[in-house]
């Protein structure tokens, strides 16, 4: 990456559909041969035999945004040839099909972006404050939680 | 040193939004105290939190903090929030 | 994956501009909560004194195809839970900056697709009969190869 | 085993059709032999094909074949591809 080339690191909260081409688009670099992306979707699932019709998702908005920051430093300081950054998380509900999250991360090389964007999904489900709720069809819900 | 109180922002997410039927109030803290004694003070005022308990973490002024005996300093108007366990991605 | 969701493999050699978001609903499913995605893109290089102004590519067409089928049986080997693997390949001019692969591949859960996605490129850099050639601003070009 | 000859297609690509000239040609080759002996016949063709020695393989009916003294069998009309190093993706 040449010097006059800023890295970019970009976290939205979003209660839209979120574009994948758009993130994939953030990271973009001339300097880097890889992109890595993970797209993270809500599942078609049953509990008890219920069926789940979506997530509604919340967040501690101006920690999660803190803690992406702690994370994009992380991930540099672990992956120093990291060029981009880019995290989408969707807030609200999530109809069952869709993305919740959608994140890129482009580098010169492709082991770089693959290795940081296994961490980045790992420390975003451990570190980055939001939640989601798991609703069925019988309309209750139950509050999930990402292994450790 | 002195104890003093100061009104501190407490905010709920997830189930403890759910548990206490508030998502942000504000409480009145005595500073210095521990984590331990901040969370026996959320459990005075919101006895539902206890199905919480040993599954939360705080976080003041956006950094996480473990409930145990650790000193907490608190200013007046500072944010804490109450974190279940995690679930995004 | 229920019984009645057949797995997809799609490969695609192509002389167009590549859509990662054609790429990533090929291998959409109700049953899957991760889709891992690798984009290789043209970088901007240069070679004794002289600047890379994009790649020429070609492939042994059929055998390319054969080869991707074998790759397929060989990711679904290792990782029974992929559901759906989709990889576009550019053939012919491709500009810096512009991508000469995507791949996307889901899985119910996301360590699987991570670590087929990466076997994928590999695998493919290794097996599948393609070639390119760095064309520089100096109008002459070199046949370049991958590192075993 | 008496040989006999078939006529097989040759197909080069990447550097090995820029050294030959050609992308695909029809030869006559005698079967059974081995893929050293083939790959001496495209030699003695296009001797500019020696700076590719020891970096192609062939491929056989679209199988990748190292060239050493392995027999190989070609049929009528079988298609034989020069490969040199893969650099896709």
């Amino acid at each position: 990456m040449s010097d006059s080339e800023h890295r970019r690191d970009a976290f939205q909260l979003s209660r839209d559909w979120l574009s994948v081409q758009e993130v994939v688009d953030a990271v973009g670099s001339a300097s880097c041969g890889a992109i890595s992306v993970f797209i993270g979707t809500t599942r078609e699932d049953e509990l008890d035999g219920r069926k789940v019709t979506g997530l509604e998702y919340e967040a501690y908005e101006p920690m999660a945004q803190s803690e992406f920051t702690k994370l994009c430093a992380d991930i540099r300081e672990r992956w120093p040839t990291v060029a981009h950054i880019c995290v989408h998380h969707r807030l609200g509900w999530v109809e069952v099909g869709q993305a919740s999250v959608v994140m890129a991360i482009s580098s010169p090389h492709r082991h770089d972006s693959q290795q940081a964007i296994q961490h980045c999904i790992n420390q975003l489900k451990a570190k980055i404050p939001v939640w989601k709720k798991e609703v069925y069809d019988t309309q209750d819900g139950s509050w999930k939680e990402n292994p450790e | 040193m002195v104890p003093s109180f100061g009104e501190v922002s407490i905010l709920y997410f997830a189930k403890s939004a759910e548990l206490t039927g508030v998502k942000a109030e504000e409480i009145p803290a005595p500073t210095p105290l521990s984590s331990q004694q901040l969370w026996g003070l959320l459990l005075q005022r919101h006895p539902r939190l206890s199905v919480l308990q040993g599954q939360v973490v705080l976080a003041v002024r956006q950094q996480y903090i473990a409930i145990d005996d650790q000193p907490v300093t608190l200013g007046d108007g500072d944010e804490v929030a109450v974190v279940p366990p995690l679930s995004g991605g």
